[in-house]
């Protein structure tokens, strides 16, 4: 055996970092909308909450309980969807699923067309690629947001 | 590590030999050598095992049971021969009382039809709270279908069955039937089947276990036990997926109506009216899963070889060595402590959440389970939401353990 | 014989290529080599599927579902990705209505648990006469459980379903479901499905074939045939036993209630109140038939290669020149002329029982089914008890046919 | 191929004359005792009348609806246990059986003592040994024997 635990390529420092000490978890006092993800299979759950400033996502906070993935995962989404607008927000999120299980990112949009936007940070998850049991604990989050976007017109 | 491994007690198990039989053991996972600590989820499977199948399906089948060509004769008598080796593996009374299922679950969900429909409104089914999905789900289901009543049977923080507390639930005689599993896969918790059969029966109830985990590391004598009803699985029991065990007392199986309907299980036929056959055939519809069950066969055979008794003594050094390794994790928390425990052991870790250990095991060539192992309200009652589980088998050998252990200990380091 | 065989008209297939692939087929039965007729009852298995269950326990196994180490993620995908094949298969529109069963029997069964708890006494199940009691005995139980009625379609003395009689049964839109065969076990009638299918929907009921028979002769494709429900089973299909398939339209699985309960079919579990899974999920209990699953995609994958199109037209060429032999054969009669024959043929001998003609046939290495092929109603209906059925698969040669009937003349010698 | 086809082995002259043309069957005008065997898997079936002198079958007469084996086995069996006595004829029975699973005989017997008989032409059967799914067809009218014999107190 080793010395070190083989999980560096899995699990980015980002990833470690941002699950023990996240930046935009907590709860928001007004939240213009709100969503929420579960996993019945594992307990993961996570609450996002957020305020839009005209049309941009202007604040974001979520209340995460779940493993360090789920965790990291809603913290840098909070932190990237920070200033899009909501359209801008969920074409992300496809790109981000589409990174997920290595698919080419325009066949996982709808009409194909759609700029690509750059993932920065949220990149860290691509080791995923190999674990895919682990990709629905980097997705919940995103299944939250999008519960909340459903409550606007996008 | 070669250290620790001379300091584990001798047992008799030729553990390298027995490793040569899994070819699946010398594969590689992330590059790392395969540490398979997941066989409570299901066993692998022995070259005699494979090559059963493979041989059956190369010389020796046919349909069975209808035919009367050689091949169908003799694949006939394979099966039904294995209803003879199950039943001296049970210590069944008789070869009539052993139905093949798929699984132990539908073994469950069979006498939850049959049986249930024999049970009348008011009349209750006591569970344990450490019981799998399904030792629980097809109760249920029984109960929102036919008006019975579901009583849990508490579990102490030990994680053994309260047995004062089964003893209040029988008290009104209202109880027709205790389902308790007899060896929990979260827990690993043996259950004292024999006291708890004794006060069933007292209370005028029968009793059933669930064996899917028990019968893979001790021996099983279900008279000893004073079972009614013994369900088991082949997939665990280093046997093929596919196949499992009802066994129940003759009497109730006669008196049960059947489950499905189809071939095979009939006398005789008219749109008016059909007539069941007699057991075990009545409750096997259609054509069963015959090269399973000849190679289930197999498997019985192959663990008989090794001995049951020398099962139970390897795995129970394997246990306390793993309880006495996992101490010396730090932040690590053995979930329960029942008086008899089997080669199962769950555990949580401060600040890490199980399927990143899971995970980051993974990565280092370790198989363990993570999550609520399909017993949620037994995680609901002790407060959690997931742990992560190392199970041993007869192929499992102390350096694994030891692999686990120190891997756990830098999965640690890596998060805190 | 040699003669024989040059006359038969030229097909696509190497039957001698394909031959080589069954390793059974080189087995000798009472010193004679194996000619085996008897593949509707179950098909022998070719190396691609013997293999495939055999490498699955050699390199890549593991519960599925819940694990999250390689093997588990691995074995998942590999049992996952059956759906697909299936769903392709059958040219249905989802994978997700693709329910694994352990053969067609519980597939049948499933449906008339699960679609029959939805009917209302007074409504109606239309079954034909030449049900197999797979497609017969779950209704009569749901018939006696639930109050519902059993009509029975009537077929032709040629052995078609009759479609006038069955418009009649439908007239009063009484009718909830239309079950009928696709190919008949006997018979080896293939039924007018995309008829039925029409009729029963005007008639605002759905239907169901018991695709049994005919998947392993045809092309099938659900969405022409205009099914709601479909079935066949894997071990007559070149697979492994143990592992069937229902195919459904999404909505009426979402509406239907689980039959079993357990592991894997639920989203949350308290003791109060389990909720279920999405479908398929929600119809699969427990732990699956991993290993014949992985294996029954292995069949399919090595008969799509062979394509369905060059199996048919095998097959019925076979059928025709077999029926041609054994016009030859004196006291012979082929029992039923349907329009659109699938390779089963079922006969009676003057004065020789069909017990003793499978019997003889078995001491010469032929291997032929004899008795009332579970369809006792269809027997009464043709005024028989049993018949003799030679049945043809994808190995099946000319030769083979010719050893049939040359033995049945030397066999009716020997009584007459 | 070869010319001939292998059923000698298996059946015997003897078997194929007596289904052929049974020597046995029909009906007893007052029978003492009749009993019925019924195969559902084949709907084979047989009716078996005796009539007992004294304490002797004096007569047995077979109704068979059934394969070769079927016939012939009823065939014989009745003029095998013409003038027994019924708790001899329960013996042969056993007898009978055991020789059909290629058993001792003793051990298919209750009390392992009792007098072995001649099975005589009854041997006939003895190559069904090897065709286990056929050993119902010869035994079906002994079936049909032993209900007839529980009206008697042997
Ligand atoms: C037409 C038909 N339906 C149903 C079945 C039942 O198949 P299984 O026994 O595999 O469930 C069969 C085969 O026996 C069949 O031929
Ligand atoms: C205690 C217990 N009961 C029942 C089961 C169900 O077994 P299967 O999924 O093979 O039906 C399991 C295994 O998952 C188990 O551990």
């Amino acid at each position: 055996m080793n010395k070190g635990v083989d999980g560096s390529a899995l699990y980015d420092r980002l990833i470690v970092e941002r699950a023990r000490s996240p930046l935009f978890s907590g709860r928001l006092e007004q939240p213009d909308i709100t969503g929420e993800g579960k996993n019945p299979l594992c307990g993961d759950k996570t609450r996002v909450e957020l305020t839009l400033d005209q049309d941009h996502i202007s604040l974001v906070r979520h209340h995460t309980r779940g493993c360090a993935i789920c965790q990291a995962a809603a913290d840098l989404m909070a932190e990237r969807i920070t200033g899009l607008k909501p359209a801008e927000a969920q074409t992300l999120s496809r790109q981000f699923s589409a990174m997920l299980v290595a698919a080419d990112v325009t066949s996982a949009s709808d009409g194909g067309t759609e700029q690509p936007f750059a993932l920065g940070p949220l990149e860290a998850f691509a080791p995923l690629q190999a674990h895919r049991a682990r990709i629905r604990c980097a997705e919940l989050p995103w299944v939250a947001l999008k519960e909340a976007l459903s409550h606007v017109d996008v | 590590m070669s250290a620790t491994v001379e300091k584990r007690p001798a047992h008799q198990l030729d553990s390298a030999a027995i490793r040569q039989q899994f070819p699946i053991l010398s594969q590689q996972v992330h590059d790392r050598p395969l540490v398979f600590l997941d066989s409570a989820a299901s066993a692998q499977k022995p070259n005699a095992v494979i090559d059963c199948m493979a041989d059956t399906m190369r010389t020796q089948y046919a349909n069975i049971h209808r035919g009367l060509h050689w091949m169908s004769e003799r694949t006939t008598e394979a099966y039904e021969g294995v209803r003879d080796v199950v039943a001296a593996f049970l210590n069944a009374p008789s070869r009539e009382e052993i139905v093949f299922t798929r699984n132990s679950t539908e073994a469950i969900n069979l006498v939850a039809h049959s049986f249930g429909a024999l049970l009348k409104p008011g009349q209750a089914v006591v569970i344990s709270e450490m019981e799998h999905h399904a030792n629980l789900v097809p109760w249920q289901m029984l109960r929102d279908r036919a008006g019975i009543e579901l009583r849990i049977a508490p579990i102490t923080d030990e994680g053994d069955l309260d047995l004062d507390a089964l003893r209040d639930l029988l008290a009104d005689g209202q109880v027709a039937l205790v389902a308790v599993t007899h060896m929990s896969n979260v827990l690993g918790s043996v259950t004292p089947a024999r006291q708890i059969a004794d006060m069933a029966h007292e209370a005028g109830a029968q009793v059933l276990f669930d064996g899917s985990q028990f019968v893979v590391h001790r021996k099983t004598d279900v008279q000893a036990l004073g079972a009614d009803f013994y369900t088991f699985t082949g997939h665990k029991l280093y046997g093929p997926t596919g196949i499992g065990v009802l066994w129940a007392r003759k009497a109730l199986l006669d008196a049960m109506p059947p489950f499905m309907g189809g071939g095979d299980m009939i006398s005789t036929v008219t749109f008016e009216r059909s007539t069941w056959a007699h057991v075990p055939h009545k409750f096997e519809a259609g054509t069963p899963a015959i090269i399973e069950t000849i190679a289930l066969g197999a498997a019985i055979a192959w663990i008989e070889q090794i001995g049951m008794e020398a099962v139970a003594a390897h795995e129970a050094e394997l246990t306390t060595y793993a309880l006495n390794r996992l101490a010396d994790v730090p932040g690590l928390r053995v979930v329960g402590a029942p008086h008899d425990r089997g080669g199962v052991i769950s555990f949580v870790m401060d600040d890490v959440h199980p399927h990143d250990i899971a995970t980051l095991l993974d990565r280092n060539g370790i198989a363990v389970r993570a999550g609520h192992h399909c017993a949620e309200p037994l995680m609901r009652r002790l407060g959690l939401t997931a742990t992560a589980r190392a199970s041993f088998g007869v192929y499992t050998i102390p350096s694994e353990i030891d692999a686990l252990a120190e891997t756990l200990v830098r999965i640690r380091n890596f998060f805190v």
